[in-house]
């Protein structure tokens, strides 16, 4: 069904970046950051059009549910077929949109940010080369394939991570994403063998049709939860999720494009739309949704109140990436995964706007990314601060802006799905009034209030226009992101009745939850109500303690002093993998090294050598030279042998006795 | 009485007599005066090669001789082959050592014919009194020909020390032939093999001492545990070409007498004879590899190495004699030894090539540099510790393949099982001069590797290439040996 | 030539056991003295105390087989001990000439 | 239990023997030792004659206590040595073992004899007289050990010319 | 007579370089000489036809006829690549090795290429005989190798890798003897010739351990687990990887540790097909175990080679899980994990080498920060590691993959353990990467008396084609799987009665041998 042309346009969609990391890679010494820029902004780009063309087919009437297209088979053994196919459908496309769209976005951004790198040629190339891999992710017809891509993102992320890898913070960082991807990578694998030996498939497309029929498990050894909670463990790894969530802060060390594109927009959200492509599965494996909605919620409040505390730009912006993933995974724990993907579209608009924003204040500080010696930049760098406010309001949810829709769809979900209950909604609830009130406070210190720099020395600035073009861009895109999905009630009093066009974009793309949803459309008015006025309220602290009233940070931060502490050290979780499994690892393997290898099996051999020369030496001591003692063992020998043979011991008293009788 | 295919049986051991005779008697006619070693040497190896291809005229006779005293059969032939060959690699690197020799060599050439007509004796008897004079002869030649080295003080303990113990276990051999004469009322090896089965069957005990004794009384000529111990001392203070003497033709012509005794089906009537030994097999092989490790000296690394193998041969003897297939087992034992010989002669030829001083041999650590002096030499002493390793695709390995092989086939798994590991533990010293050849910096030039002898030389190289020749081509060899073994009275 | 035949006494209780018993005794005899004598010569000796303890058994089953090859054997037992004796101490006499004592104990280098 | 003639010879001598084998292994003088043997030897020769092997009874007498002996003799003389003070090898564990071991040979050789079948020589009427026996020997010698009796003499030759090349080696490793 | 010209051609070319006139010309011939031997190998290609499991282009004459050893060569899917493997590996060493051999060069190259008849004719033959006297053989040249040209403690590790090695390989010749003798009683004639032998079914006792087949079973595996070498029996690996003169750690990690798993796969499971089946779990485990173990301690090594060594202990872990997976996944993995170890393996060793010779110190500890200074040097190592952490688009991913999917297959417990190894693998690569190229320069980088110089030209062209293929299969495997899947089919469909036949043979070996027997009990 994939005509050639389809085949084509993939072609130029996925080989595109690939060729732009080529072209950079090859040349990877030149320091021509405009020429390495547009190469790969234009590779991106390229990618962008071409899957825009691809995705214009699946509009109109009778247009097809999804164009695919297959070029080889990659392995095919014995009933495993992994051919190279990609399919763009509903799903898929909002996804290959947003990252080609957002990606050529953060492309030109860089040009701009890296002008001044000593190797832009090769930060581009990586660039591009994520962008291809991350392509795969997204288009793979089968688990493989996703996995290659997802494997290969993940592979980008440490290269860029660990971009300045002179400093040895940022190689461990870089290192650090990668392993705790490797984790999550362990998992997925296991999903997908999990699925492959219950299915005898990879595909997307057979697994989805051979579960259809499935009823739901209800224990948590069923094949379909255990794959679906290793693949999940994926997820979380990829997705920076409790446990594994704390690569993302770290791979802040990267440059902040890389941290707006891989660690906001794109790649972190990849184990949403993993779980999202699998729903039908997922939905199957109730106890599996339950964990997922469970960690979502938890690292939605964890990582909210962590960014609580952070000083570093980035950090609070990582710190909220992670908390707003934890909000997607709520929603697909509680089925609600049109929100999720909702949530992921609108959040990779502001989050990247925000990343790309603070970028553009580290760059016009001279690299500076500590809040505390910020403020009022917003007379200096008016253009970033205005969009900057805009991804503000998009994130606390003040409607109408993007975050708005996207994050009450999730709450409400929450509530309201047969999988979901209040518990999850108040976790939520409470994320989001951290949300409100740590994006306050980032904005206040950055931009409001006074400069606590030296200003005579420090001169920030605006960038050139390679910088600021994409962030008017996703600034727009944050405000006007959300429409696409109005929720009902709010659509139903609006002038012309606006559907919600992402529900129906992605109906029968999705699985939908069995069961009765409860609550009504006042109740979710009411909760609608709440939350915004949760956020205004925060904000408004917010902006109280850090503007009006900074002494009051200071007494409640005395107030709450170990609680503080502990928050301002994100829980110490760092320090506790450190101490309880990263460190006890390292010292059992050189345990281990010590005690089976050298002290066990090579002693095991010594002992055996000396056994041996022990054996020699004693027959080295008969060997005394003494010809009569030889003479000894000779004749020992043979009473030796003729009492073995006359088996002596049992007849040697009747054999005396005949002999001294007879 | 004498016809004439009796004194062609023993026409070798008359060529070899009249050969040793002539030198001496030139000496005798002479005046006293010593004939050129070339002379002597060129007499004796004439008359080798003489009764070698008297012996080979003889291929594929089948006969006894002299009232069934004497028996000619292909593994006679196989076993002279053998033992003349020693010898001349023997005459040939004493001729190297001609100057540590030239007093008296034509006697010492005399009394090594001597020995070699006692070895033939042995092999060819079949007769337990033949075979006790043969003994004897070999023995007593090769115990004055010890004494007879330059060296004073080892020479003397080692000619010393193995002529009691032989004479004490030539006493032990002989008391145990008086018990199977008194038993079987006969001494001859086919009377006695006829009636083994019988007489073990009736719990003889005269005859079980007699049996055991007898047994014994090999033992010690092959060196097995408990009566080994004079072997390290005695190889290690003899002059290096009677070592490989004593280390080949002795224990080819004893292990041949024992085949013969051992060619019986009775003994199957006795378990506890195989088990007793199989131990001795075992300890043998133990004692002989473990012991060899800590050896500085190479003679004895050597003298233990042949100990151990002794062990191994041992295995094929036990097969022979307890097992359902006395060919096979007799045909692998004949190839183990033929091969055993081989790797033997090249690496006492080394010694001979490279030790300072008669009796005190070289330690493992003189040979540092010699890959640098003598990379020819290094390469084939490489090769035949290789081999004595088992490492295929030598001769070495197809005698250790076979040998655990028959062992196999008779169901003999822990001899091989033991064999295989002593095997591992063989290694580690047959390699240790490899170590010491080629991986040790050579910094300090060692001067004292002077190489002496052509003779022993060509020898040296001779079996190396044999080794690997025969090793990558044993299927001719093997038939040769099948064939030998089958033409049997 | 008359044969004057010796009439073996029918009721004589001494029979080849005996003869063998005293034959293993002097064989051990000679065992002991070469294990614990320390004189070369005395040890010869011993040697040859254990041939004749041999030579009195191959007699003795001469005897009680009724055949001869016993004696012949005997015969040749004899000359090699002779023999050996020759070697012998023609030996110890070499090595008289070197230490000027015939202890066992001087022969202790080669060993290990 | 009578004792015939024949018996009581028997005790007596193997008596003898018995006794002066302990004298050879127990005298602390070597030529005291030897003469012991000499002592053994005659027994043994009556013991031969016993048995009524007369000529290897006399072979006996005329070999070895004539020639082997003196030969004995005559070395100790050369060396002129006196009644050791240490006689006998010390250790005594080693000792132990040593007249265990004997005595052990001596327990299974003579329990293997007295455990084996008919006690007494069979009672053959007659036996071959001196003359006869002798003649046969010789014909038994001559014919059937021809062999062994040609190759005694080349090993007597062997060890002839050997004794004599062993006399005459001179000490010394860098004398020649 | 294209295998035995295969085969035997390199030990032609070792006799020519050892008495070439003049020491200067030793490494270009070699060189010369070993791409020649590639190409003739690469001659294969046109006679091999993929869509059979036959036995092809089969030789065969009557070695020793008395005893059924005969000279039996013969390639199927299974051995394809790893003939390939090996011949394409020695012009990489011989090129690798231009600098880092700098005496006795023509001994060097002699014992290469000896070496290398005995690695080809052990994946060739197919006379269990025959393969043990080239299996046994080609510890020869190692020894000397690893003895002469290796590093400090370079006896001790020789003589430890002989000694181990040899332990197993004797008490399997037992095994061999075993089974000829049983192939006489049952088949009515001795042979040593594997595809006589598959038709034995020696007797099993499932519930007992002393029974005959399982007893091969463990003799013939404990011999190829110490060549593999198998965790607990791998300790002279590493020992023997870091006194081994770079090249010497190139063969010995890229081609003759396949020796061992090539012989389960070729020997043990399709001859003790029930034995393999109930003990399967034990090599499973033994293989998972491997795989954390080698990583876990790989993880701490302070030397870069041992590391690697300690690695290959972790890859082949994986090798003998898809092994003993017995499924067409595992097998495959398993074959394709050879060849990936082969080169990317090879390629790590290669690479340290480099370095070795530059600062002559393989401690991590003493580098750093070492991306500055040498990045082409850098960028291929990090290519290499991609490879040997199994990145997917790279060859690792692939064999990795289908290994795991196997495993998991067979076994759920075991099989997700070995995925353990696949975040380990990424860790010791990776915290050994950052340490040595990243951070700051080390004491060895900084040190300005002996500045740093990055790859040269030769080190360039050495490591291309490993990283060519480093890539063409991972992202192309199927052109390389064609070869064996045919084989591996039929492994997989026939593991209980493993049967193999010659292609289009030329001669009847089975009856050529009963003819040879019958012949000699004739004569007898």
């Amino acid at each position: 069904m994939a005509s050639s042309k389809a085949e084509f346009l993939f072609a130029i969609l996925i080989l595109a970046p690939l060729l732009g990391f080529l072209a950079n890679g090859l040349r990877w010494k030149s320091k021509n950051y405009m020429l390495a820029g547009s190469i790969a902004t234009a590779a991106a780009g390229t990618s962008f059009i071409a899957a825009l063309a691809i995705v214009m087919r699946l509009f109109g009437e009778g247009a097809p549910k999804a164009v695919t297209a297959d070029f080889f088979q990659w392995i095919s053994i014995a009933g495993l077929e992994v051919p190279v196919s990609f399919v763009i459908d509903h799903i898929s496309a909002l996804m290959v949109l947003v990252v080609t769209g957002v990606g050529t976005l953060i492309h030109l951004f860089s040009i701009g940010y890296m002008s001044h790198d000593e190797r832009p040629t090769k930060y581009f190339a990586y660039l591009n080369l994520f962008l291809f891999n991350m392509l795969l992710l997204i288009l793979g017809e089968n688990l493989v394939l996703m996995f290659v891509g997802w494997e290969g993102v993940g592979l980008c992320s440490y290269l860029l991570i660990g971009f300045w890898f002179t400093d040895k913070e940022k190689a461990a960082a870089g290192m650090k994403a990668f392993v705790t991807n490797r984790i999550g990578d362990a998992g997925f694998l296991l999903g997908m063998f999990m699925l492959f030996v219950t299915f005898g498939s990879l595909g997307f497309s057979e697994i989805i049709s051979k579960v259809a029929g499935l009823a739901a498990e209800t224990g948590w050894t069923g094949p379909i939860t255990l794959a679906a909670l290793f693949l999940f463990v994926g997820a979380t790894g990829k997705s920076a999720q409790i446990p594994l969530y704390v690569w993302l802060p770290d791979a802040m060390a990267g440059p902040t494009p890389v941290s707006a594109l891989i660690h906001a927009a794109t790649m972190v959200t990849a184990g949403v739309y993993m779980i999202v492509r699998l729903s039908p599965l997922f939905i199957l494996a109730p106890n599996a949704m339950m964990v997922i909605a469970i960690i979502g919620a938890a690292t939605a409040v964890l990582a909210a109140t962590i960014g609580l505390t952070q000083f570093d730009i980035k950090k609070v912006l990582a710190y909220s990436t992670v908390s707003q993933l934890g909000y997607m995974f709520l929603a697909c724990g509680v089925g609600a995964f049109g929100a999720a993907m909702f949530h992921l579209v609108t959040h990779a608009f502001f989050k990247a706007l925000m990343f790309l924003g603070s970028g553009s204040v580290i760059h016009g500080m001279h690299e500076e990314q500590d809040i505390r010696k910020m403020g009022g930049l917003a007379k200096y760098m008016p253009l970033t601060y205005l969009t900057f406010f805009v991804g503000w309001i998009a994130i606390i949810g003040l409607p109408p802006f993007a975050g708005f829709f996207s994050k009450d769809e999730i709450l409400w979900f929450a509530f309201s799905s047969p999988h979901g209950s209040v518990w999850l909604w108040l976790a939520g609830f409470v994320g989001a009034a951290c949300t409100a009130f740590y994006m306050t406070r980032l904005m206040a210190l950055t931009f409001w209030g006074k400069p606590r720099f030296d200003e005579h020395h420090t001169h920030p600035h605006e960038a050139g226009p390679s910088m600021t073009i994409p962030l008017v861009v996703l600034a727009i895109l944050s405000a006007v992101g959300g429409f696409m999905g109005i929720p009902h009630v709010i659509g139903e009093i609006l002038p012309g009745h606006p559907g919600n066009w992402l529900e129906h974009w992605l109906h029968g793309f999705i699985a939908v939850p069995a069961g009765e949803t409860h609550g009504s459309a006042v109740m979710e008015w009411i909760l609608m109500g709440l939350s915004v006025s949760i956020a205004g309220l925060s904000a408004i602290t917010a902006y109280f303690f850090y503007v009006k009233e900074p002494s009051v940070v200071e007494r409640v931060k005395n107030r709450m002093g170990r609680l503080h502490t502990l928050v301002y050290n994100k829980y110490f979780v760092d320090e506790i993998y450190f101490a309880k499994i990263i460190d006890p690892i390292v010292n059992g393997s050189k345990a281990l090294w010590a005690f089976v290898d050298v002290n066990f099996i090579d002693r095991a051999t010594f002992v055996a050598g000396d056994l041996v020369k022990g054996i020699g030496s004693t027959a080295r001591t008969l060997q005394s030279g003494n010809l009569q003692q030889y003479a000894l063992f000779i004749a020992l020998g043979v009473v030796g042998f003729l009492a073995f043979l006359f088996e002596l011991r049992a007849s040697l008293g009747k054999l005396l006795m005949q002999a001294f009788g007879g | 009485m004498i016809a004439l295919k009796d004194i062609l049986v023993v026409a070798p051991m008359l060529v070899l007599l009249v050969a040793s005779l002539i030198p001496v008697m030139i000496k005798v006619f002479n005046s006293n005066r010593e004939p050129a070693p070339f002379v002597t040497i060129a007499y004796s190896i004439l008359g080798l090669v003489a009764a070698g291809f008297l012996t080979a005229s003889m291929s594929g006779v089948k006969q006894t001789a002299f009232s069934d005293a004497l028996v000619l059969d292909g593994m006679g032939v196989w076993g002279t082959y053998l033992v003349l060959g020693s010898a001349a690699f023997a005459i040939m690197m004493a001729y190297d050592h001609v100057d540590t020799y030239k007093r008296l060599f034509s006697e010492k050439c005399f009394l090594m014919m001597g020995s070699v007509i006692g070895t033939l004796t042995l092999l060819l008897s079949n007769d337990l009194i033949v075979t006790f004079l043969g003994i004897e002869t070999m023995s007593l030649c090769i115990y004055i020909l010890i004494a007879m080295s330059r060296e004073e003080v080892l020479s003397k303990e080692a000619s010393f020390k193995y002529f009691v113990l032989g004479s004490f276990a030539s006493a032990i051999f002989l008391y145990g032939i008086a018990m199977i004469y008194g038993t079987v009322g006969s001494t001859q090896i086919p009377a006695i093999t006829a009636k083994v089965g019988e007489l073990l069957t009736n719990k003889n005990h005269l005859f079980y001492f007699g049996i055991g004794m007898l047994i014994l009384g090999f033992a010690f000529k092959v060196s097995i545990f408990p009566f080994h111990f004079w072997t390290p001392d005695v190889y290690q203070g003899s002059p290096t070409p009677i070592t490989a003497f004593m280390a080949t033709a002795v224990k080819t012509a004893t292990f041949i007498a024992m085949l013969r005794v051992f060619q019986s089906t009775g003994y199957q009537a006795e378990p506890k004879l195989m088990s007793a030994l199989s131990w001795l097999a075992v300890m043998t092989m133990t004692v002989g590899n473990t012991a060899a490790i800590l050896q500085k000296n190479f003679k004895r690394v050597l003298a233990y190495s042949s100990v151990a193998h002794s062990g191994y041969i041992m295995i094929g003897l036990i097969a022979a004699a307890f097992g359902d297939n006395y060919d096979s087992a007799a045909i692998i034992v004949l190839f183990y030894l033929f091969s055993y010989s081989i790797m033997t002669l090249g690496s006492f030829a080394l010694i001979g090539i490279l030790e300072k001083k008669v009796g005190v041999g070289l330690n493992v650590d003189d040979l540092k540099g010699l890959a640098k002096k003598h990379p020819v030499l290094a390469a084939a002493l490489t090769v035949i510790l290789f081999s004595l390793a088992g490492v295929p695709p030598t001769l070495g390995f197809f005698g250790k393949f076979s040998l655990f092989g028959v062992a196999i086939e008779q169901d003999l798994y822990w001899l091989a099982f033991w064999g295989v590991l002593n095997s591992v533990v063989s290694v580690y010293y047959y390699l240790r001069p490899v170590v010491v050849i080629y991986m040790t910096e050579s910094d300090e030039t060692s001067d004292e590797l002077v190489a002496t002898g052509g003779l022993a030389k060509a020898t040296l190289v001779f079996t190396a290439a044999l080794t690997v020749i025969i090793g990558l081509a044993s299927s001719p060899l093997l038939e040769m040996v099948r064939a030998a073994v089958l033409n049997r009275h | 030539m008359p044969t004057s035949a010796v009439v073996v006494d029918s009721i004589s209780s001494v029979g080849l056991n005996h003869y063998l018993i005293l034959s293993a005794i002097l064989f051990s005899l000679g065992v002991v003295g070469v294990l614990m004598r320390r004189n070369i010569i005395v040890i010869l000796m011993s040697i040859e105390l254990m041939l004749n303890a041999v030579n009195i058994a191959f007699v003795a089953f001469s005897r009680s087989l009724q055949n001869m090859d016993g004696q012949a054997m005997v015969f040749f037992v004899m000359t090699i001990a002779a023999a050996e004796a020759a070697v012998g101490l023609a030996l110890a006499t070499t090595i008289f000439k070197k230490f000027r004592e015939v202890n066992i104990r001087y022969f202790e280098h080669l060993k290990g | 239990m009578s004792l015939s003639l024949n018996d009581i010879l028997f005790y007596f001598l193997a008596g003898v023997a018995v006794l002066s084998a302990l004298g050879v292994i127990l005298q602390s003088n070597p030529i005291y030792c030897a003469l012991s043997l000499a002592l053994t030897m005659v027994s043994v020769a009556g013991l031969f004659a016993s048995l009524s092997a007369w000529f290897v009874a006399g072979v006996q007498l005329i070999v070895y206590a004539g020639a082997v002996l003196v030969l004995f003799v005559m070395v100790l003389m050369l060396f002129d040595t006196k009644a050791e003070k240490r006689a006998f090898s010390k250790g005594i564990v080693s000792g132990f073992f040593k007249i265990a071991s004997a005595a052990m040979i001596f327990a299974i050789a003579g329990g293997a004899a007295s455990m084996s079948g008919d006690a007494r020589f069979s009672k053959l009427t007659g036996i071959a007289s001196a003359t006869q026996s002798t003649k046969d020997l010789a014909d038994l010698l001559f014919k059937k050990y021809l062999f062994s009796f040609e190759a005694m003499g080349a090993l007597l030759l062997f060890i002839a010319i050997g004794a004599v090349a062993l006399s005459r080696i001179q000490g010394g490793t860098h004398a020649d | 007579m294209l295998l035995s010209l295969i085969v035997f051609l390199p030990l032609l070319f070792a006799l020519v370089l050892a008495i070439l006139p003049k020491e200067s010309w030793i490494r270009p011939a070699a060189f010369g000489f070993a791409l020649i031997q590639f190409a003739v190998s690469l001659l294969l290609f046109k006679s091999f036809d993929p869509a059979t499991p036959a036995v092809q282009l089969a030789e065969f004459f009557p070695w020793v006829p008395a005893l059924g050893i005969s000279y039996l060569l013969g390639i199927d899917g299974i051995s394809f690549w790893l003939v390939l493997l090996t011949t394409f590996l020695l012009p990489v060493v011989v090129l690798g090795s231009w600098t880092a051999v700098d005496k006795k060069s023509r001994a060097f190259h002699c014992a290469l290429f000896a070496l290398q008849t005995a690695m080809l004719g052990s994946f060739v033959a197919l006379d269990l005989v025959l393969f043990y006297v080239f299996f046994e053989l080609s510890l020869v040249p190692m020894y000397f190798i690893i003895g002469i040209w290796g590093g400090q403690r370079r006896v001790y590790a020789t003589m430890k890798f002989f000694l181990y090695t040899m332990v197993g390989s004797l008490l399997m010749l037992l095994g061999i003897i075993y089974l000829m003798f049983t192939a006489r009683d049952t088949l009515g004639y001795m042979t040593a010739n594997v595809l006589e032998l598959y038709k034995l079914k020696v007797p099993f006792v499932a519930g007992e351990f002393l029974n005959p087949q399982s007893l091969l079973f463990f003799v013939f595996s404990l011999a190829f687990a110490i060549k593999v070498p198998m965790f607990p029996v791998h300790t002279w690996l590493p020992d023997a990887h870091v006194e081994a003169p770079t090249p010497g750690s190139v063969v010995l990690a890229g081609v003759m540790l396949k020796m061992g798993t090539y012989g389960f796969l070729r020997f043990v499971i399709p001859l003790f097909p029930e034995a393999a089946e109930h003990y399967a779990w034990v090599f499973l485990f033994l293989g998972a175990v491997g795989i954390v173990y080698g990583a876990l301690v790989a993880m701490v090594q302070p030397d870069m080679k041992k590391l690697v060594a300690y690695s290959s202990v972790s890859h082949m872990g994986y090798v003998v899980l898809g092994l003993f997976a017995m499924n067409s996944y595992g097998v495959t993995g398993a074959i394709y994990q050879m060849l990936n170890h082969g080169v990317s393996t090879g390629a790590l060793f290669l690479l340290v080498g480099m370095i070795y010779e530059r600062t002559h110190s393989r401690e991590i500890e003493r580098y750093g920060g070492l991306a500055k200074v040498m990045p082409i040097y850098t960028i291929l190592f990090f290519i290499v590691t991609l490879s040997s952490i199994a990145v997917p688009m790279t060859n690792g991913f692939v064999g990795e993959f289908l290994i795991l999917l196997g495993g998991f297959q067979a076994n759920k417990a075991f099989g997700s353990l070995a995925v353990v190894g696949v975040v380990l693998g990424a860790v010791y690569m990776l915290w050994m990467f950052k340490r040595v190229f990243f951070g700051e320069a080390g004491p060895l980088v900084k040190d300005e008396h002996h500045p740093l110089h990055d790859v040269g030209v030769r080190e360039f062209v050495v490591m291309v084609p490993l990283v060519i293929l480093i890539f063409w299969m991972g992202l192309m495997p199927e052109p390389f799987l064609k070869y064996t899947k045919a084989s591996v089919e039929h492994f997989v469909a026939n593991k209980d009665a493993y049967q193999l036949t010659i292609l289009e043979s030329p001669v009847e070996t089975g009856k050529l041998t009963a003819a040879a027997v019958a012949d000699q009990k004739e004569k007898k």
